[in-house]
């Protein structure tokens, strides 16, 4: 089992990376979606026994260990907390950004490092 | 026992009531920086007891040890707690007076302290990891303050990469648990000892990986110039002040304090990885046009600063990375916000944080390089001695290079200058600076029972 | 029909998570579990209704963030009170062993206070969310904030 | 360039009009300089208690300052402290008491404001004071500070002129120089405390053995010193920062601030005798500051440069004297400094009249001074030879002292000091007489009496004590006891005798005579010189160094990519490169186990099946729904496989979260435009192009592979220790409770629920700030 959760915890948190690196930002979100569950597993994994649910347990068989299904419980609510802010900000920076103009924004850009380049010019005659 | 409860209740409470309440009204603002002053004040009182009669712990709800949470406040915690909310304060106040520009702005200030605080007094692995997302949900949120297109990006990119990191952290917790069966630090560190090498190392890199993602050590600096450049001065003198901090406490409070086996396995790597963060972003920092540029990779390269004593180790080597973890979070603060203003009095503040970065006297920041030059020496690495010495150089030409330009090309004349009560928020932070660097032995009496705390846990 | 659906589906929510607090400590579920009982009920109607009239099949929705505060405020005295009594936080009372009197399987004692705090804030800030995700854009054609020139970085 | 800027000074096509303003300017219209008095008369105060303390035998202080580092506030008025802090301060007087007079002009040339006196007169206080530090410190970290502290003062005050492109770069330069330099100076420091456990100089002096750290250190300390007064090599900023108000050269870059480094060379010099080669060194360094100095300065046109490169070939006398060693050249090397200042400062000063006089600051075009201003001749003639060393000046007897120390070093050191002091004698005769005899060039206007006063007072005191040397002699010899920690005797005085120091000053007098004769062929040495200064002198290799650096930072800056994409990139890839790094360096041999398959692992095996399936598919499709619904495939398979182990609450949770997120997501699908993605295109950095498909592909596989790897690695290896589980099910039943899961996240880890949902609550308002500016409903 080790082995194989490991493997899933793995694919989980590569292809998360994969997504992460896309261009499309709803893409990244889930990228980070697909690592949060890769998180979660790896506490479930973690587990040190597994068995019984801990639920007024039986001591004679053995009990899946609640310490890190609290953890899991836990991570999963901040995960869901994440996910909707990153969703709103991803939503956010994709109306104003289409709202200002691709140009009017890229020009933005160039201007702001045209304004610098004689400052720098400036600062290097000056300080040799 | 109380005094650390207080610390943590009250910016928690004021957080939750600030909620709902329009914070683009000043009072709503004030409100919050009086919060953040209770909360300066508990600190104080706390620390005070920390100094006089050791650690302050404990377990919530009267369970042993481990079973409840243990809140654990250490000189280590105090210390890192009382600069990041010194942070804060300045930061706040500088946009009460300017007036916020958005309604959540000073709740979402005020529970980034509760989350500080909180992970900076916990002595537990697990609630360390809650209380860093309620900081980090914070300044996702704060990052994007301003709302224009900049700010946002920014955002994103912030959001991003730490969200990457916080996952990563959350699995090496899950390890550390694994190989522990504990969540209590010092039980952890205990237990340590048994692990085997090849799971202790891996789960190691893991921690440091996340606190290295939020320090914005070399390779792992990239989303660190656009976010610092792109948020608003308040805002990035929160991020540089106050929140780059969990990455210098967690590499100290976890690295020597849980793993410090592995530490000393790392050292090299540590050492080379600092070094190369100085010189990287020291040359970086030289010739760039943006001021906030400018201070974002002399972020970079002061960091290093802190990695290389960690990687030295050692009680003088731990002493010099606290130090300079305190000195580099008030400089860059007292810069950020000096930069995003005009007028007078602001020069002088400049001047002040720059001779603190470069580590010229009187200003704080020599008292971290002669700790550093401390740690090389005792380290007998005569490459150390130089490394340093170029960092200074290099601090020293591009700090100087922009208070030039700021202040003396052209002097500020023609511009709208900033309300005075900015300015002399900023000057009371320079006045910080300068009387630590005049009276720096309550400092260092800090850093070096912060050590001894560390060492405590190591044993 | 759906709409139908909806309005009755809302109620009987309510009562799956008031049963989910009260076994709470007895069998699986908690505090956020209800919450999110709750809230996929309140989803469920804006699905079928949409955002506006969602909001008017059920008005009261609008207190959701006084809500969340109040949760919020909730489980923070119901952690901390102790501290008046000159005990660390989260002791709870009656204290671990002493009697605790039950209605049903509902067991008196503050932890229970600090589950409803924990529901009341989820389906607060979820109602939140889904509020503001349901229609993102009423709002958003507008720059976030006033002009403001003082203290702009140059 | 033109040197005109450089000085800061009125060019000469603006003299005309300038003319006919400072006339009046000149006689009264000048406002008084109140700060500039009260500078003045706060360091004439600071004289008065220097010389009445130094009467009463001096004492020391010594307070604690910092216990845990053993940094002491510890000062000490002995006789070195004393002959610096009098020097300082008392040439103060005079350098600020002219400085009234000299700011108020020079402002009122450059149509300035009077209130940026402010700007200017408290650095020179508080130089003053550093420099009073300086002197009197005992404590090496406390020296560094002050040290420094001069530094500071010293780039306020060449910015003065802030406005000029080349005062800028002069202040720059001098800052760079000056501070990095100190840096060694803090190295030796620290080096001297980790080996000897204390910063306090007089214990060091005690416990220090001769070694490699006392040499080391010695060295630093040396660097750091010699930087400061501006010998070879590090001696180009002094020139450069000629652009600073003549006030200020006349003090710092005379008397004051270029002798703090050898004021740390006399008061650290019993260390440095630990060492010959810090000591030869010395003397080279010395020697060469000399001879270059004092050729360059010969061929100088500029005033105030003349004098500068005359500084840096001074302070080389009072290095290579140092470099000598012994009870005569500490001796020696005090009387040196102070008769130097003296002539130094009268100098500029005269320099510095001369300008504001007639607008010129060329010797070329300048001459027959002489008859119109007969005092400043006769005083700045008394200086001068006061530098020279012609008798009946206090000069002649620095001369005599310094010829005697020479003669005892060999005959090669003889030779040299004649050759030394007939330098001199050229380059300053030259400089006198092209001032104040021949041809008027420029008519000079009047210019207020305290623009003279000075240099007459300071002239009169070359003479007085070339008559009477007894004071500067007894502070001389109670600085050389310091200096050399043995009792110095200095008996400076006129022998009609053929004592060597004689026969030598006569050499030295017939050669600067020579030199003054025949300008021509030793101006063409200077002109060779300097051009092989500019073209491979340490000015250049400055130049290109910071040049260098600009280059690379700008090259690199232009490389990176500071996008989302670039920025995680740099996060897995190096994690996945230390990752990697931790596997290999630790033993795996028998570290990782595959774990064994029982029960109902089989259910879960398939499920997990499922989740790679689905994630994959996630990862890989193109459609967003289809990345939408997979995930929730994802979801709802962890929440069986949940269930399965033996959480049912999570099973639960994950169930009601998973919807949530499903619910969110179609929400945002909703709310997101239909059109062409949004991208990187928006995120600062270039297009993707298709290729960079393959990168991502790679950089996915390697964070993969990292995570296989570390997860592996710690599942493999479960603890042996008992897990605190055992006892949360243990205290279960005494928190009133059956489901561990949930009293532990209510009861015994209430705390992380509690930061859980304040996690959700900031989440919450963080979605109303972006969507609705913050407004909660």
């Amino acid at each position: 089992m080790i082995l194989a959760f490991a493997l899933a915890v793995a694919v989980l948190f590569g292809s998360g990376a994969y997504l992460l690196l896309q261009r499309d930002l709803l893409r990244v979100v889930g990228g980070i979606a697909l690592i949060s569950q890769a998180a979660a597993v790896t506490l479930i994994a973690a587990s040190l026994t597994r068995g019984q649910a801990p639920i007024a347990p039986d001591p004679s068989r053995p009990v899946s260990d609640p310490v890190p299904q609290a953890l899991v419980l836990t991570a999963l609510v901040i995960g869901l907390a994440t996910l909707a802010l990153l969703l709103a900000l991803v939503h956010r920076v994709v109306v104003v950004f289409r709202t200002t103009r691709r140009e009017a924004l890229t020009a933005e850009e160039t201007e702001r490092a045209h304004a610098l380049e004689p400052e720098q010019q400036r600062d290097r005659d000056e300080a040799t | 026992m109380t005094s650390l409860s207080v610390a943590l209740l009250v910016p928690w409470v004021a957080g939750a009531v600030l909620v709902p309440l329009d914070g683009r009204r000043r009072w709503v603002a004030w409100l919050a920086v009086a919060a953040l002053a209770g909360t300066l004040a508990a600190l104080v009182v706390l620390t005070v007891r920390v100094v006089a009669s050791g650690p302050q712990q404990l377990v919530t709800g009267g369970w042993p040890a481990g079973i409840g949470i243990v809140l654990r406040a250490d000189a280590l915690g105090v210390t890192f707690a009382l600069v990041s909310v010194v942070v804060l304060i300045a930061a706040t106040a500088n946009e009460a007076i300017l007036g916020p520009r958005a309604r959540t702005f000073p709740a979402l200030l005020v529970l980034l302290a509760a989350g500080l605080t909180g992970l900076f007094l916990t002595g537990d692995v697990f609630n360390f990891y809650v209380f860093f997302e309620i900081a980090m949900t914070a300044s996702y949120a704060l990052t994007a303050y301003g709302g224009e297109a900049r700010q946002l990006r920014a955002a994103l990119v912030f959001a991003g990469v730490n969200l990457l990191g916080s996952f990563i952290f959350l699995m090496s917790v899950a390890g550390l648990y694994h190989v522990t069966g504990a969540l209590a630090m010092a039980d952890v560190a205990d237990r340590m000892s048994a692990v085997g090498a090849n799971a202790g190392l891996l789960i190691a890199v893991g921690f440091f990986v996340a606190f290295s993602v939020k320090l914005g050590l070399f390779p792992f600096h990239y989303w660190l110039p656009t976010v610092y450049a792109g948020s608003r001065p308040a805002v990035a003198a929160v991020l540089s002040g106050a929140v780059a901090n969990i990455g210098g406490y967690g590499l100290l409070r976890f690295g020597a304090g849980v793993f410090s086996d592995q530490l000393r396995l790392a050292s090299t790597a540590l050492v080379v990885l600092g070094a190369t963060s100085i010189i990287y972003g020291g040359v970086l920092a030289a010739s760039r046009g943006d001021t906030a540029e400018m201070l974002a990779y002399s972020a970079i390269g002061q960091v290093g600063y802190v990695l290389v004593a960690l990687g030295v180790g050692g009680a003088v080597g731990l002493a010099a990375a606290v130090l300079y973890s305190v000195v580099n979070a008030l400089n860059k603060a007292l810069l950020f916000l000096a930069a995003g203003l005009r007028g007078r009095l602001l020069a002088g503040a400049f001047v002040l944080g720059a001779l603190s970065v470069a580590g010229v006297p009187p200003a704080l920041g020599y008292i971290g390089k002669l700790e550093l030059f401390r740690t090389a020496v005792v380290a007998g690495s005569a490459a150390l001695v130089v490394l340093l010495l170029a960092g200074s150089a290099l601090s020293l030409v591009y700090m100087f290079q922009t208070y030039q330009r700021n202040f003396w090309r052209d002097d500020g004349s023609g511009k709208t200058s900033s309300p005075v009560a900015n300015r002399l928020v900023v000057a009371a932070l320079a006045l910080l600076v300068l009387a630590v660097g005049l009276w720096p032995e309550p400092l260092l009496a800090l850093s070096q029972h912060a050590v001894e705390a560390l060492s405590g846990r190591q044993g | 029909m759906l709409r139908e659906v909806a309005r009755l589906v809302w109620g009987p929510s309510l009562v799956v998570a008031a049963d989910l607090i009260v076994k709470g400590y007895n069998e699986v579920g908690d505090g956020f579990a209800a919450g999110v009982v709750v809230v996929l009920a309140t989803a469920l109607t804006y699905v079928a209704l949409g955002a506006s009239g969602a909001e008017r099949a059920l008005p009261f929705l609008r207190h959701a963030p006084k809500l969340a505060v109040g949760g919020l405020l909730l489980a923070l005295v119901a952690g901390f009170f102790p501290l008046l009594l000159g005990e660390p936080p989260f002791s709870h009372r009656p204290g671990p062993g002493a009697h605790v009197a039950t209605v049903g399987s509902l067991e008196l004692f503050t932890p229970v206070l600090f589950d409803v705090g924990v529901f009341l804030l989820v389906v607060g800030v979820l109602t939140v969310m889904l509020h503001h995700l349901a229609d993102p854009d009423s709002e958003a054609g507008t720059p976030l904030d006033e002009p403001h020139d003082a203290g702009e970085r140059a | 360039m033109d040197e005109h800027r450089l000085l800061g000074e009125p060019a000469d096509q603006s003299r005309a009009e300038d003319q006919g303003r400072s006339e009046d300017q000149g006689r009264s219209a000048l406002p008084v300089d109140r700060p500039g008095w009260a500078a003045c008369a706060i360091v004439a105060v600071g004289f008065a208690l220097c010389l009445w303390a130094y009467r009463r035998g001096g004492g020391s202080v010594s307070w604690p300052w910092a216990p845990t580092l053993d940094l002491r506030l510890s000062f000490s008025l002995d006789g070195l402290g004393a002959l610096y802090a009098l020097l300082a301060t008392g040439i103060g007087v005079l350098v600020f008491a002219y400085g009234t007079q000299y700011l108020s002009l020079h402002l009122a040339h450059e149509n300035r404001p009077a209130r940026e006196r402010w700007r200017f007169w408290p650095w020179m206080a508080l130089f003053a004071g550093a420099m009073v530090g300086v002197a009197t410190a005992q404590d090496l970290v406390l020296l560094f500070v002050f040290f420094d502290l001069t530094a500071v003062c010293s780039y306020f005050l060449i910015g003065f002129d802030r406005s000029e492109t080349l005062t800028r770069r002069a202040a720059l330069m001098a800052l760079l120089v000056t501070v990095v330099s100190a840096v060694a100076l803090l190295i030796a420091a620290v080096l001297l405390y980790v080996r000897y456990g204390t910063f306090e100089i007089p214990q060091l002096i005690d416990r220090a053995q001769s070694g490699t750290t006392t040499t080391v250190a010695g060295a630093l300390l040396a660097v750091a010193a010699l930087a400061k007064s501006a010998q070879i090599p590090l001696h180009f900023w002094l020139p450069k920062a000629m652009a600073a108000p003549t006030p200020v050269s006349a003090y710092l870059h005379s008397a004051a601030m270029v002798a703090a480094g050898v004021l740390v060379l006399g008061r650290v010099h019993p260390l440095l005798a630990r060492s010959d080669a810090v000591l030869t060194g010395l003397q080279v360094v010395g020697l060469a500051s000399i001879v270059v100095g004092g050729l360059l300065a010969l061929g100088q046109d500029v005033l105030k440069q003349v004098l500068a490169y005359s500084t840096i070939s001074q302070y080389g006398y009072v290095v290579v004297l140092y470099g000598i060693g012994g009870t005569t050249a500490a001796g020696a090397a005090a009387f040196y400094v102070l008769a130097h200042g003296v002539a130094k400062s009268a100098l500029f000063m005269t320099a510095g009249a001369v300008t504001m006089a007639t607008g010129e600051d060329r010797l070329s075009r300048l001459g027959g001074l002489a008859p119109r201003r007969p005092l400043l001749a006769i005083s700045a003639g008394l200086a001068a030879a006061n530098l020279a060393g012609l008798p009946l000046t206090v000069g002649f007897f620095k001369d005599e002292l310094f010829f005697e120390a020479m003669h005892g070093a060999g005959p090669w050191m003889t030779g040299l000091a004649v050759v030394a002091a007939g330098l001199t004698l050229g380059y300053i005769g030259r400089f006198w007489i092209l001032l104040f005899l021949g041809r008027c060039r420029t008519e000079p206007r009047p210019t207020p009496a305290l623009l003279t006063a000075p240099v007459v007072v300071l002239g009169v005191i070359s003479v007085v004590l070339g008559l009477v040397p007894g004071p500067f002699s007894r502070l001389a010899e109670d600085a050389g006891t310091v200096t050399a920690a043995a009792p110095v005797t200095v008996l400076p005085g006129y022998h009609a005798t053929a004592s060597a120091p004689n026969l030598m000053a006569l050499g030295a007098w017939t050669l600067g005579a020579l030199v003054l004769l025949l300008p021509g062929a030793l101006g063409r040495v200077s002109t060779l010189v300097a051009r092989a200064g500019d073209r491979l002198g340490p000015l250049r290799l400055y130049t290109r160094t910071l040049r260098g650096l600009f280059g690379i930072s700008g090259a690199l800056h232009d490389r990176e990519v500071r996008n989302l994409r670039t920025s995680v990139a740099a996060v897995l890839v190096p994690a996945g490169v230390l990752t990697g790094w931790a596997f290999v360096v630790t033993p795996t041999v028998g570290a990782l186990s595959v774990g064994t398959v029982r029960g109902i692992d089989w259910l879960v095996l398939p499920l997990l099946g499922l989740v790679t399936v689905a994630t994959v598919v996630a990862a890989v499709s193109r459609a967003r729904l289809g990345m939408v619904l997979a995930l929730s495939v994802v979801g709802f398979a962890l929440s069986g496989i949940y269930a399965l182990v033996g959480a049912p609450d999570i099973a639960l949770v994950s169930v009601l979260v998973e919807t949530t997120i499903t619910l969110v997501f179609l929400a945002a699908l909703a709310g997101l435009p239909r059109d062409a993605p949004p991208t990187g295109r928006f995120l600062p950095g270039p297009e993707a192009a298709p290729h960079r498909q393959g990168r991502q592909v790679l950089a996915g596989g390697i964070a993969g592979l990292a995570a296989f790897t570390g997860v592996w690695g710690f599942l493999s290896a479960p603890t042996r220790a008992e897990s605190i589980a055992t006892e949360f099910i243990r205290l279960t039943p005494g928190a009133h409770g059956r489901d561990v899961v949930t009293v532990i996240i209510t009861d015994f880890r209430g705390l992380d629920t509690l930061a859980e949902i304040t996690v959700l609550l900031i989440a919450g308002v963080g979605v109303a700030t972006l969507l609705r500016k913050g407004k909660l409903w």
